[in-house]
């Protein structure tokens, strides 16, 4: 574990406040100035189940979250012992999770009693909350709002945990007046009020000592980081920033975890973004209204998860056929299979994306794996839908989604729309001479398209097998030529795109041990590197293949083949990549670590099984620290 | 540009592909009917997205000159609403079999009656599936047998208009793809191109290889001295709204419809079962994204957006 | 075997399992009244199979003792038919969401209908999308805006009610989930359980968390004096088919059923819409697989197959 | 080519009669003892667009088409010299494809003038089909019926073709004989007179001297064979066979070329067969009724190509994930992408097939390759999905659907129908002390399951992650524990199914070079190794992989390490097979010979590809002769 870093983490029932709680304590850190990586676990559930948020603090960016706890805020029993009623559960608590000298904050009139705690070596600080709050409403004469107000109930623990980090309770307050503004200025003055009584109440409670020092951290943040705020920004955000930036027309959807939130973001922007988002009636729809609209000349796109997925695939085969320009298909993965675990996270959809419908046809597929990524694949996968006239699947998950790291900038220089080759008729009419003919054959495979409404411009297009003019033929030599033309587009593909958006190779050229992902698994694996050089003497490098197809066999033959030692890094069951390298570069990766339950990687689940791997020499290494 | 412009006709929205329908199949009348609607028009053929899905009636984009999309089984309806919503100066025509339309495609069918996004909807409704050899579709009847089936049909038929308006079409009517006079057809189909919302025609098309109950010699029948197809109009049936304000209306006229609906055997109605002019998507849109009633989606500006105050936020 | 056996409770049909619908969700009163209407038809829990889509409404089989399959997101009708075609001993009954049922599963919805098959399908109609955190659903009208959505609804709502009659259910009915008696329900899906064909009950659910709209209060409030909710049978309307050999009057009633359904607002009415016992596709079967009468598909001797007249007539 | 073969072929529009009539002279050379391989292509058209039958007629059994034609019969001008007048077309009529010395037999009445032949080493036999058929009926006072018989005109051009083929005319009559019985035995004797007739004046035309001697080959057919007339089974019977014969309960379908022959098949036999076939809305009632019927107690099964297959996927993976058993889905393979090629033949889906849905799951996926595999992997097909409880995909093509080859015998013996571990609750209800989990945790991962309507075996299934009892639940290690569980019964499925059904090796173990194949190019390579050892001397053997998941790493290893030389044969665009070959084994074959025009290899195809590949060592070679 990097030593130094802190985290802290609030747990209850879902629709108790878990989220904002946890995001306002995420932008109060971010706001000091330190570096802030955090994520949210939470049920398929609307009301009651137990979820949770954590956010890590340190003095250098961090990718991934850690298991260790220093500061626990637990708005119900479960989040600090479980739930001993319940079947099948291995879920003990958030306690276990403290380090020594960890403190719990919790309601103190609640129904967690101290003496159930197995541990003697942590602070369990019981609050009397809802006391509190009437206390501090009494101060400005709204004691009798207190029950109305009892969601503020959160800010009082969330102060007193503030405390414990030994943080600022200033700065810390200043994050609900900034939100309430206006007319709800009030609002934020009464959280502030409630923040501060908490606070205090931690403060005599722990004797005015806290046991953790946050200040310390942000003290030791080096330079090097831009003045100002940084962003504290969630995979999805950069995702339609991306989006945005390319000239997206549309957006179609059908909600689903965790693929809903990006499209939601879209949709609450759309008015100002001049943006069109439609909800349909389910993912064929959603799909088949996006090609609709690519076909008719706009920058068409769709977000979806698995089970939604499973539903687009022939829309997907369709587009490639018909060569359409795109859509472009976000595909935030999920644990699956089948319904799965819709909020929980998984890489398992990669040889599905792969191959996602029948026939031989062509479609990208690329894998961004943080947040700058993100937006530059979303941005760029619509240049390559014009470019080359195919659907293109943006493989994300979960964990990619809801993870709010700091970051100084999104890098938003020299983007280039390229709506790819277009027809134009200049007003000649159709058959008048130079007869336009949509899917000709041409030197690399692309024919220039024309947009519907243009005037000589007119074309047929068929989900049948057809000829250049877009009519169907079963000719066998037609036939020929036109897998030939579409396929070939791929390898047209796959010699343009640059070798940077192809992968991505971190740590040094001479590693002792290679490392090979893709995907979200990139953040604890540069935090598992870190660790490993500094703890362990091991310096490791990781590769990350970051297109999918076309395959980048050159790139990644170039990466592996001369490593020491290659070990496979995978947030699903059978490490789907390491086939696909095999299959494509013939090179076998003779070691697997994995983790499937549903969770993303640790820090310290994977420098465990990274730990393990060297150590053994096994083949297939699982990792899982079974937390909630 | 020709300064002075022909008047387009029937002609000018044909395509010198090879028709590889049966001899004397529906189809044809319904092909001609739709280049006479949009002669009727004036509609230029660039100005025109026919969309279809899959069967043999899918093929007809092939046979009209307007961009063509044949998509997939069950699926114009979505394609052609995308089709619509990027380009609203497209005159969007959807066009699909029974089966394609009210059996695999009936979850789109349903919605986008709720839409009531403005474009036209024919289906050719043969009794069967033609493309794959004449099995029975959605609107065969309960007990009937066409020549190409093993066991008569166990399930009852659907009623396209029935459903069409529980859906919420705001134009819902039904042709018959060879009427004698040869333009009745063109009329409701001209009709419904010009109505502003969701527009459907369930169309009444003969299948001579596979379906021999509803021949032309049927349709053509007058059972106990009555001609079996007549309009609706013939029997001073109005199914119009006047008042779209008034909810009563809507209602009435909506339950009329389905009560007419039923009505088939030896007298079967022709025309526009119902018709009202509600918002249209595009003018809910409008109220959401205000461009949207000024140029087609295609021609907004979305190169240069600026997502500043977006980030700002998340600092 | 106990030879004296007590009846059946609505307790008999429980399981401990922990419900995690939020407090007050109308679903706990769907799920009891699926509970009474079992032990009022004293149906043991293992002849009874329950399927359900996803949604929140998804999860009711496991609050249920009975057989239990938890399908996919809009596909529990196929679900549901597959189960009772392979053993008609089984009371199949389908439960789900208005968007599992009438958004993504439309198609199956209707295409169900036509088929009259002896199950029940009991729609949870809440008006939004509960498990995906409250957008509008299918039944949500145009102009309403929940509490949970960022702009109010731009398309029609579907009438459930018409669609149905349109699509060929036999028993065609709407409920609510908290009705005060607390029987309404129950003897209602009773009804529907026991009615022989295709039975669909639309049950006005609330939504407490989403929907601010259709809330407890605005169903118990008495505009004008009257209240809302009110029983069809209260008003006289007679939705059974008396003599179904006869189909003006089959048609009659579903015109009328059709028209019936727009009411909506001040006055909603509940209860049986339609009704008519018309031959099943059990039934129907019983045409082409003489067996299907007398046993259950799983346990036809199916092991022991000759097919030697099927290999001669090969050579 | 194998010399003394010879093919007989018949071509003219759709609807007109072409299947009827080449399955008449088919059964008529197999009835003669004859082996017979032969083949339908037809356009996706109900009317009018060019279709044809080829009949191939060896003295041994034949596995694959040939291109080469001795006797022709044009059913209209397009199947001589093709359609001049279509755009983007090379099909140049089947008047190229004769042999030296061929007869064409056509409408002397027709369009076809014999000046627009560029041949001069064939015999254009142009008869007067309709005067001859007037005449014929003439002599038994039906002349004026020759209008509504005119379908009978092809019997006369068959007639006059079965004299070119130097075959039996009396046989050849009896086949309609045999077909029309009772109330019908008239037409039958008016189809006899009317072969006879063009028999007649076939012989007359040619001196009474038949260019080919379908008798001599007769004379060949060795030993060996089942006395009585041999089956001519198309691979579609055999897979009907298979399920009959296996007790399936139930099938469903939504009609789709060419997986709709099965069902219909089966639908035409169901009343006799005690089995129930519903036609469905589309393919995802047709697999979701199936799982329903499945988690019932019934064995289910539907049958589909492509496109449907893709409306299917959700449902396999929900039936993976709910440990349903089955159902088992026929996947007959047509050209894709989309739509493509409806009626035609690709090889195009293995990828697809083996990862179809998201997230890690279970299912078995096997591909046989005649009809006796056909026949036996549908019948074990069912004890898979029971034994291992989950779907099964058996992927079969449109070339095995509709070829009918020669086979003595299907074989049906020791067939043993195993329902899996099922749990009896013997009269205990639910809760009464031995509580049921229908996915309990077990050695073997397979929970014994309870039908519905048996008392005391109440369960529940869910598409979610699932507890051991069937609710949802979402803790962590209960899905470390179900994916094993799953993932586990494929490792039991691959221990358990015999080396025989994994991969068939054919040919010496010592060859010079081994193929590799899959699916139908079984046939063809097989024709194909013999005439490479006659011809060139060369020794080859072929490895046929049948099971593709799980794959057997083990068999497939063995039997490709030692090989000398390895060529990948696959009628696709990509060698998706060499792909999974190398992704599991690490084996890279070097050499693909494919073809991906819609068509399957025809003899010469094939070895020419080989020859080709043999001789340049180039990586790819592609094929096809370009027949329409
Ligand atoms: C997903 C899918 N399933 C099945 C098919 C096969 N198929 C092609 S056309 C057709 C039915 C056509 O019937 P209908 O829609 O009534 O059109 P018609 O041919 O009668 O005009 C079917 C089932 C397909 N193309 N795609
Ligand atoms: C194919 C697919 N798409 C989307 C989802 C996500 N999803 C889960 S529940 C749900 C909607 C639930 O709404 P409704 O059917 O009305 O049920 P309710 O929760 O209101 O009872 C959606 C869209 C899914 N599970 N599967
Ligand atoms: S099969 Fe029927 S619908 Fe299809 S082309 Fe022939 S006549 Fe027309
Ligand atoms: S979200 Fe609504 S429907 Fe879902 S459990 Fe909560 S109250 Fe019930
Ligand atoms: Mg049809
Ligand atoms: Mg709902």
């Amino acid at each position: 574990m990097h030593k130094g870093d802190l985290t802290w983490l609030i747990g209850g029932p879902q629709g108790g406040g878990i989220d904002t709680s946890g995001l306002v304590f995420a932008r109060y850190a971010n706001r000091c100035g330190l570096r802030v990586f955090s994520n949210i676990e939470y049920h398929s559930n609307i009301m009651g189940e137990h979820s949770y948020y954590r956010v890590r603090i340190a003095s250098k960016d961090r990718h991934s979250i850690l298991d260790q706890v220093n500061v626990v805020v637990a708005l119900d029993e479960e989040t600090l012992i479980g739930d001993p009623h319940a079947d099948f559960t291995s879920f003990k608590g958030h306690l276990q999770e403290l380090v020594p000298s960890g403190v719990a904050v919790y309601d103190s009139a609640g129904k967690f009693k101290p003496s159930e705690a197995t541990r003697s070596d942590i602070t369990l600080l019981g609050v009397p909350l809802m006391d509190l709050l009437k206390e501090a409403l009494r101060g400005i004469g709204r004691e009798g709002d207190a029950n109305r107000l009892r969601i503020m109930t959160n800010t009082i623990a969330l102060g007193a945990s503030v405390f414990a980090m030994g943080g600022d309770i200033e700065l810390f307050a200043q994050v609900y007046r900034d939100d309430f503004k206006g007319a709800r200025a009030e609002l934020g003055e009464m959280n502030a009020l409630a923040a501060n009584a908490g606070y205090e109440y931690a403060a005599q409670q722990l004797g005015g000592r806290s046991p953790f020092d946050m200040k310390a951290i942000e003290a030791a943040v080096s330079n090097g980081h831009a003045t100002g705020p940084s962003l504290l920004i969630r995979g999805m955000h950069a995702c339609a920033f991306g989006k945005l930036k390319a000239g997206l027309h549309i957006q179609t959807y059908y909600p689903i975890s965790p693929a809903t939130d990006e499209s939601v973001y879209l949709e609450a922007n759309q008015r100002d973004q001049n943006l069109l988002v439609v909800q349909c009636e389910d993912e064929i729809a959603s799909i088949q209204m996006a090609v609709g609209a690519a076909n008719a000349g706009a920058r068409s796109s769709t977000s979806t998860s698995g089970p939604g997925f499973a539903l687009m695939v022939e829309g997907i085969g369709y587009a490639s056929l018909t060569e359409v320009p795109g859509p472009v298909v976000f595909l935030w993965q999920r644990g699956g299979p089948s319904t799965g675990l819709p909020t929980r996270q998984d890489q398992g959809d990669l040889r599905f994306a792969l191959h996602p419908a029948q026939g031989d046809f062509p479609h990208i597929l690329v894998a961004p794996a943080d947040p700058q990524q993100i937006f530059d694949d979303s941005f760029e996968a619509f240049n390559w839908a014009d470019r080359y006239q195919m659907p293109v699947v943006v493989l994300v998950d979960k964990y990619l989604s809801t993870q709010s790291a700091s970051l100084d900038e999104l890098k938003m220089e020299n983007l280039v729309i390229d709506r790819g080759s277009r027809y134009r008729s200049n007003g000649r009419a159709n058959g008048a001479g130079d007869e336009y003919l949509r899917f000709a054959f041409t030197e690399n495979g692309v024919s220039p398209r024309s947009f519907p409404g243009e005037e000589g411009g007119i074309f047929w297009s068929t989900s049948d097998e057809h000829d250049p003019r877009g009519h169907i033929t079963e000719d066998a030599e037609n036939r020929i030529l036109m897998m030939e033309k579409r396929m070939g587009k791929l390898d047209l593909a796959a010699s343009e795109i640059p070798g940077g958006r192809k992968i991505s190779v971190y740590g040094p050229a001479d590693a002792d041990v290679t490392l090979v992902g893709w995907g979200s698994v990139k953040g604890s694996v540069l935090d598992a590197i870190e660790l490993l050089a500094e703890e362990d003497g091991v310096r490791a490098s990781f590769v990350q293949i970051r297109l999918l197809k076309p395959f980048p066999v050159e790139e990644v033959t170039a990466a592996l083949s001369n490593a020491k030692r290659l070990i496979l890094v995978e947030n699903n069951y059978t490490g789907q990549l390491g086939g696909l390298v095999r299959e494509m570069t013939g090179i076998h990766i003779p070691q697997k670590v994995l983790k499937y339950d549903g969770r993303p990687f640790s820090e310290e689940e994977l420098v465990e099984g990274l730990r393990k791997a060297l150590a053994t020499g096994d083949a297939r290494v699982h990792v899982s620290h079974l937390s909630a | 540009m020709i300064a002075e412009q022909k008047p387009l006709t029937y002609k000018d929205y044909s395509t010198p592909v090879h028709i590889n329908w049966c001899p004397a199949c529906g189809d044809f009348g319904i092909v001609t009917a739709i280049q006479k609607a949009l002669a009727k028009l004036q509609i230029p053929p660039h100005r025109v997205a026919m969309f279809s899905g899959i069967g043999c009636s899918g093929k007809t984009p092939h046979y009209i000159n307007a961009y063509g999309f044949h998509t997939l089984h069950g699926r114009v309806v979505p394609n052609a609403s995308g089709g619509r919503l990027a380009n609203r100066d497209l005159t969007v025509i959807a066009v699909g079999g029974d089966g394609d339309g009210y059996g695999i495609g009936s979850g789109y069918f349903v919605n986008a009656g709720r839409r009531n996004l403005n474009f036209t909807y024919l289906v050719f409704d043969n009794g069967v599936y033609g493309l794959t050899k004449g099995q029975a579709a959605p609107t065969l009847a309960r007990g009937m047998k066409t020549k190409s089936m093993p066991e008569p049909a166990i399930q009852d038929s659907l009623n396209p208009i029935a459903l069409a308006i529980g859906s919420g079409y705001t134009f819902v009517a039904r042709g018959y793809a060879l009427d004698q006079s040869g333009d009745v057809l063109a009329n409701l189909i001209a009709e419904a191109i010009q109505h502003e919302g969701s527009s459907f025609v369930d169309i009444l098309q003969t299948c001579p290889t596979y379906n021999d109950l509803m021949t032309v010699k049927w349709f053509n029948e007058k059972p106990q001295g009555n001609s079996r197809l007549y309009q609706l109009t013939e029997e001073g049936y109005e199914g119009v709204v006047k008042d779209v304000s008034n909810p009563d209306e809507i209602i009435a006229k909506k339950a009329q419809a389905v009560g007419k609906s039923y009505e088939w055997g030896d007298r079967v109605p022709l025309g526009i079962f119902y018709q009202a002019r509600l918002r249209t998507y595009e003018e809910e849109l409008e109220g959401r994204l205000p461009n949207y009633g000024t140029a087609p989606l295609i021609d907004w500006d979305v190169a240069h957006r600026d997502v500043s105050k977006l980030l700002g936020a998340l600092r």
